[in-house]
């Protein structure tokens, strides 16, 4: 398996929200800023490491009639990991993303890759799978975060980039805001596509 | 005989002269006493806030256009109606860069995106409306005062006091009454406000909200001259909300005042001149009626419990999004249909 | 049987996740506790002391004020690497010049001063150009202020006690012995120390050596509210509200002295707007409620004759929950209070 | 008074006043004539004549070919010289007889009759058919099949269609005036025909003359009764008129029998007169040439199978550069391209408009005016219906009554977009007929 190609389809050709359009619940609810969307695609990262190793690893021994229980097991036990460790050592963020941590359950990323290549690869390429599919994700949420940021708050990571003269719009940061931005960075992915 | 180039076209070979450009043109023109109002009760602001409405909105059309590379058809005069709308949802306290931005996502979002005029799902107007407010409520809810025509401040373009409108007024006395403050004090706001000054749009409010006579005025134009509107939207809308406020929206049962209501906010533009937006609205009659109560009822539900003083705005859109719907649901019944 | 070896397997998958989560649990079990802890503790703290998150907007350099008595200028502190963020708790450490501070506090000393007033004359005039320079910097004085001194440390003692309390007046300034703090970034220990000072200043707001206890959470038949204490002193009480606001209810802590007055307000937790409700977070709404007592909890908008607060600009809804629902809380807890003691 | 009418409908400029008040002008024999043998719905009729045949003007040249047929005749009398496919006003080929004039238009011998009063309603029947009698009114449905109800249908009325909606057109109402007498007697042999004694006329507002003629010479004939109606496009629709006329809908997909009724225009009334009366087989007719592009707008009677280029010479030829030439009325009439097209028994009309007049149009979105919608006599949706048509749904267009559209061309009228929804429709409904006949 190329690595260099995994990455490049998880990070464009298949990119979990952009071209997947998977996992878009986070993507609404938490891209307020960019420190909000690292860190749920860091998170998701590890959980997506996590479970695709572990289902890899033990693919000849999953039923096949009851893989989907089995996986969200798999995928629940980490998501309760990392909701503790999070709670435990980052403390503020975890404040911050909240209710999203525990969703993490139900991103389909998550599953959506444990059952279409985890379950039918080696530890390695779902190892890189994981990886490059998490970086996918994390630049994603981390590019609408900060578009997010900046125009709805005019700050980036708390420091502000305009003078007190610049109105934030509010919409971007509110629910709205997150469709927006998803549509015109679809919209303009195509359009750079195409014109290739 | 010869060399004749004969024109062969299908039929019917008789057309009305009305086209797209010509319909909105006399709404165009139907808007112009409301726009002469406009500048008159709150001088000079409101013709920057328009003028940067249509400039950015035909601009952006064109923009968009040249870069879907599609033919180039601001010259449909759509745009422009679009800009003017959205300038009459405007307060004229509202600095121009912002009403540029509305302009922007209005035609944008509100139309481009969806394929241009025609097959947009809403109104672009209200699209660019409902954003700025969701964006810059500070702004978009700060109205100021009418200015005395050729006075000081009839010309300046910043200064201005900051006033409530009426509706506002009625929902401070609202959430008062809420709490326990006497019910009469409902009385009182609607007798602090002249009917003809509302009538009339001597009232602080946003740009085209406020004059129902020269509103009125167009709108019988485009209703009874150019007939590019039926009644069925603007009164089953009004009627609806006239009849709840009436009901429910005084100070007791049936002790509502009907012509505070209707005068005051948006609704005779709404009801007139964006709720009527061809492209937007239901095509069959049947279908108009329930858009017209719909959107009444949505109005007097945000005003009487809501968080927003207005629901014009909002219930238009609300129903624009059930067009579809109300359209699957109303066909007309077909020539000769036996009835199941 | 089929059906019994699936289920067997998944609960076997079960019982191998909920051990190991298990195993995290207890690993992690005693710094969650410990950070709820803190988090709260901090949240009740700041009802007492303030917040000192304006600290950090200062800027290395040197800062200098007229001595009003001679005209002449005095270095009162300068900024050098000083300034730390941290997102919860922001601590901003900077030195007074030496050499002024210790004149002053020589000279209290020397003349043996223990009259609260004459201490007061010899003072004032520094802390005024104190606070002048603060207000020429800062836009807004600040609650509390830390303040690191090189080299020197003022004792508190019985003797000098008055003298801090007739200072600082609503703003309090707390002397650290900071020597080896100036240049430390670690929020740890930082809020260590922090909290040690604290818990000082508070006994000494108090007039009180012992150190500031919460007694946690005592049980009232409606009410659910702590009571601090310093020692034996009974400082004040902190009382939960939860009034619905706009789009979500805004959990508040409010602390409030023994004669029902505010000390201080918390917002915690809310899901307001953001940009227009979610500003009840914001400290100049919070500090509104300071010294505010039950009949001057109005809007000013709504109640021009008794309110004193001021609502967020479009925002009224939010403004309007926060101040009924105190305002209602108090009340019924002072009833309560009145008819039932402590 | 209120005037009859049908719901929606649309009101063009009717431009009747070219030639409303001009007499019908007889047209010369002709020295040649092309006569396609399918001038009708259904069949063509099948040739039986062959090449140097020589043919009697009202002799038998095209033979009815089924039930769904009608007869064909020699207008004019002379040679047959050529039996080719010859273009006609719709735009298709057909099978047509050339016949080249010899100039003394000798006639076939003619059975007369002076009253029908001893003919059984199946003679009256035979000699119609015989005549080769069609629909005057455009659509050239045989006559004697739509005078053959079925057993179960009770009829109750005969309809006479002289509503002549279309703008322009003026020959029924020149009919209307002239022959007055004539056409109340062909009126009432087709009530004889359908055992009936019901007749009602329709004359719409525009054409009060024609009423009032009516009125005077039926005031001794209580079966036949004459309504005036509100002047509105498309009330000569079959469907429209009987709601006008007697406010019931023609069931949809049905028709008029199903209500009870027989609709014929004026124009055939007139030829079953002249049939039964005279014995004249259907080889001439009126029709209306006028537009602002010829020289003498007038009122015809033509033989069949002349050109139109010999009908616009007749006229003084153009006043300038014709822009476009339109068989039959503007709104449902075919656009030309070549001038030999002969005149058939469905050509009500000939109109020419100068080249400064004709506009075409670019279409643009459609805007969802619904002015459509409130234009279609058939409360049809026809902004959607085009839509289907335009991206193939024909299951979709069938769904919402594509079928139940008379191809008035209201809509199209109507649409300040321009869309040529008519044509869209069309499409749609061309494709559901191919594809119904396949199954």
């Amino acid at each position: 398996m190329n690595i260099i190609e995994a990455f490049k389809n998880g990070l464009f050709k298949e990119n979990p929200v952009f071209v997947l359009m998977l996992g878009l619940c986070p993507t609404l609810g938490v891209t307020s800023s960019l420190e909000n969307g690292l860190g749920i695609g860091l998170a998701t990262t590890f959980v997506l490491i996590g479970s695709n190793l572990v289902i890899s690893l033990l693919k000849s021994v999953i039923p096949k009639k009851i893989r989907i229980p089995i996986f969200i097991v798999v995928i629940a036990s980490f998501v309760t990991l990392v909701d503790m460790l999070m709670n435990a050592y980052f403390q503020v963020l975890y404040e911050k993303l909240g209710i999203f941590i525990p969703l993490i359950v139900v991103n389909c990323v998550i599953l959506g890759r444990a059952e279409a290549f985890a379950s039918k690869n080696g530890l390695f390429p779902s190892f890189i799978d994981a990886i490059s599919m998490g970086a996918g994700f994390t630049l994603a949420l981390s590019l609408i975060g900060s578009i997010r940021e900046i125009t709805g708050n005019g700050t980036i990571l708390n420091i502000y980039l305009f003078g007190s003269g610049f109105e934030p719009a509010l919409i971007m940061i509110l629910p709205p805001g997150a469709f927006f931005t998803i549509g015109l960075l679809v919209g303009a992915k195509k359009y750079f596509e195409e014109r290739r | 005989m010869e060399n004749k180039k004969l024109l062969v076209t299908p039929a019917p070979h008789a057309r009305t002269s009305e086209t797209v450009t010509s319909v909105m043109m006399d709404v165009v023109v139907a808007l112009i006493p409301a726009i002469l109002a406009s500048v008159y009760f709150f001088g000079i602001k409101a013709l920057v806030v328009i003028v940067t409405c249509i400039v950015f909105s035909v601009a952006s059309e064109y923009v968009c256009q040249r870069l879907m590379k599609r033919p180039i058809t601001i010259s449909d005069y759509s745009a422009v109606v679009t800009g003017i709308l959205l300038a009459f949802c405007l307060p004229p306290t509202i600095p121009w860069y912002l009403a540029a931005v509305g302009a922007i996502f209005a035609i944008v979002i509100g139309k481009m995106v969806f394929g241009g005029l025609g097959y947009n799902l809403f109104n672009p107007a209200l699209v660019g409306r409902a954003f700025l407010l969701a964006s810059w409520p500070v702004y978009m809810t700060s109205w100021s005062g009418p200015e005395k025509f050729l006075e000081d401040k009839w010309m300046s373009l910043s200064d201005a006091t900051t006033k409530a409108s009426a509706l506002s007024v009625f929902k401070e006395t609202l959430m008062a009454v809420k709490k326990g403050a006497p019910i009469d004090s409902l009385k009182e706001v609607y007798n602090n406000f002249s009917l003809s000054d509302l009538f009339l749009g001597n009232v602080p409010g946003s740009l085209g909200e406020t004059s129902v006579l020269f509103l009125l005025l167009g709108a019988f134009y485009l209703w009874f001259y150019k007939k590019h509107i039926t009644w069925h939207i603007p009164v089953t809308y009004i009627g609806t909300v006239g009849l709840l406020a009436w009901l429910f929206g005084g100070p007791a049962f049936m002790q509502g005042n009907v012509l505070f209501h209707v005068t005051a906010g948006g609704l005779i533009l709404g009801a007139f001149f964006m709720a009527t937006d061809m492209v937007t609205s239901p095509i069959t009659k049947k279908g108009r009626i329930i858009f017209g109560i719909g959107a009444g009822i949505i109005v007097f539900v945000i005003r009487i419990f809501g968080g927003y003083p207005e629901g014009v705005c909002y219930s238009i859109l609300l129903m624009n999004a059930a067009t579809p719907l109300i359209d699957r649901y109303t066909k007309p019944r077909r020539f000769g249909e036996v009835k199941a | 049987m089929n059906i019994v070896k699936l289920g067997v397997i998944l609960m076997i998958f079960c019982i191998v996740a909920a051990a190991s989560l298990s195993y995290v649990n207890q690993l992690t079990a005693g710094e969650i506790q410990k950070n709820r802890e803190q988090r709260e503790m901090i949240a009740k703290r700041n009802l007492f002391i303030g917040d000192t998150l304006d600290l950090t907007i200062f800027s290395d350099g040197e800062y200098k004020a007229v001595n009003p008595e001679t005209g002449e200028d005095i270095l009162l502190f300068e900024f050098k690497n000083t300034a730390i963020l941290k997102p919860e708790v922001d601590l901003g450490y900077f030195k007074i010049a030496k050499k002024e501070v210790e004149e002053v506090v020589k000279k209290i000393n020397d003349e043996q001063l223990l009259d609260t007033t004459k201490v007061n004359e010899k003072l004032m005039p520094f802390y005024k150009a104190l606070m002048e320079a603060f207000s020429s910097q800062i836009k807004f004085l600040p609650q509390t202020v830390v303040v690191g001194v090189f080299g020197t440390n003022l004792l508190i003692t019985e003797e000098n006690l008055p003298l801090y309390k007739a200072l600082y007046k609503g703003s309090a300034i707390y002397f650290v012995d900071a020597e080896d703090k100036a240049d430390t970034l670690l929020l740890e220990k930082v809020d260590q120390t922090y909290r040690k000072e604290i818990i000082k200043t508070g006994s000494i707001l108090f007039n009180q050596n012992q150190s500031l206890e919460f007694d946690g959470q005592v049980e009232f038949p409606v009410f659910h509210y702590d009571k601090a204490m310093a020692g034996n002193q009974f400082l004040g009480y902190v009382i939960k509200a939860a009034p619905s606001g706009y789009s979500s209810n805004i959990e508040t802590l409010i602390g409030l002295d023994g004669h029902g007055k505010i000390i201080g307000l918390k917002v915690v937790s809310q899901q307001e707007t953001p940009g227009l409700g979610a500003k009840v977070q914001e400290d100049w709404f919070q500090d509104q409620f300071k010294g505010k007592d039950i009949n001057s909890l109005y809007l000013r908008k709504k109640d021009p004759k008794k309110g004193k607060i001021d609502a967020i600009t479009a925002a009224t809804i939010s403004s309007e929950a926060l101040t009924k629902g105190v305002r209602e809380k108090l009340t019924s807890f002072m009833t309560l209070i009145k008819e039932g003691g402590r | 008074m209120e005037l009859k009418t049908f719901p929606q409908g649309i009101h063009p400029s009717d431009s009747k006043e070219l030639t409303q008040e001009l007499p019908v002008n007889q047209m010369p024999v002709p020295k040649k004539v092309v006569i396609p043998l399918s001038q009708h719905i259904g069949a063509p009729a099948t040739c039986v004549v062959q090449v140097g045949d020589f043919v009697k003007t009202g002799q038998l040249i095209g033979e009815s070919s089924g039930f769904i047929s009608a007869n064909v005749h020699a207008s004019i009398s002379g040679k047959v010289v050529e039996i080719k496919d010859a273009l006609t006003a719709t735009g298709a080929m057909s099978k047509a007889v050339v016949i080249e004039g010899d100039g003394k238009d000798e006639w076939v011998d003619m059975k007369r009759y002076e009253s029908f009063d001893d003919l059984t309603s199946e003679d009256l029947k035979k000699i119609i058919e015989e005549a080769g009698i069609v629909g005057l009114g455009g659509a050239a449905f045989p006559t004697n099949v739509k005078l053959s109800p079925p057993a179960d249908k009770n009829i109750e009325y005969l309809i006479i269609n002289s509503a002549e909606c279309e703008p322009y057109l003026t020959c029924d109402y020149r009919v209307m005036i002239e022959r007055t007498m004539d056409t109340i007697k062909g009126m009432k042999i087709f009530m004889k025909i359908l055992g009936i004694n019901k007749c009602l006329i329709g004359i719409e507002n525009n054409k009060i003359g024609a009423y009032n003629t009516y009125r005077k010479m039926l005031e001794n004939e209580p079966d036949i009764d004459v309504y005036m109606l509100q002047t509105k496009y498309p009330q000569g629709a079959e469907k429209s008129l009987i709601k006008a006329l007697i406010n019931k809908e023609v069931p949809s997909g049905g028709l008029p029998m199903d209500v009870g009724v027989v609709v014929q225009n004026v124009g055939t009334v007139l030829a079953a007169y002249e049939a039964v009366y005279k014995g004249k087989p259907l080889i001439e007719r009126v029709m209306t040439v006028s537009g602002y592009g010829i020289r003498q707008p007038q009122n015809l009677l033509v033989r069949l199978g002349v050109s139109f280029e010999e009908i616009i010479n007749y006229c003084g030829s153009f006043v300038e550069t014709p822009g476009k030439i339109i068989c039959g009325g503007p709104m449902m009439g075919f656009a030309q391209y070549d001038l030999s097209v002969p005149v058939v028994k469905g050509t009500s009309g000939l109109l020419v408009f100068p080249e400064d007049t004709v506009n075409t149009y670019e279409e643009s979105p459609c805007i969802r005016c619904a002015k459509c919608v409130d234009a279609c006599p058939q409360f049809l949706v026809p902004s959607e219906l085009a839509k289907y048509g335009k991206k193939y749904l024909w299951d979709r267009a069938e769904e919402n009554g594509v079928m139940d559209c008379v191809e008035c061309g209201s809509c199209s009228y109507v649409c300040p977009a321009k869309i040529n929804l008519v044509q869209y429709i069309k499409l749609a409904k061309n494709e559901i007929n191919i594809r119904r006949r396949k199954k």
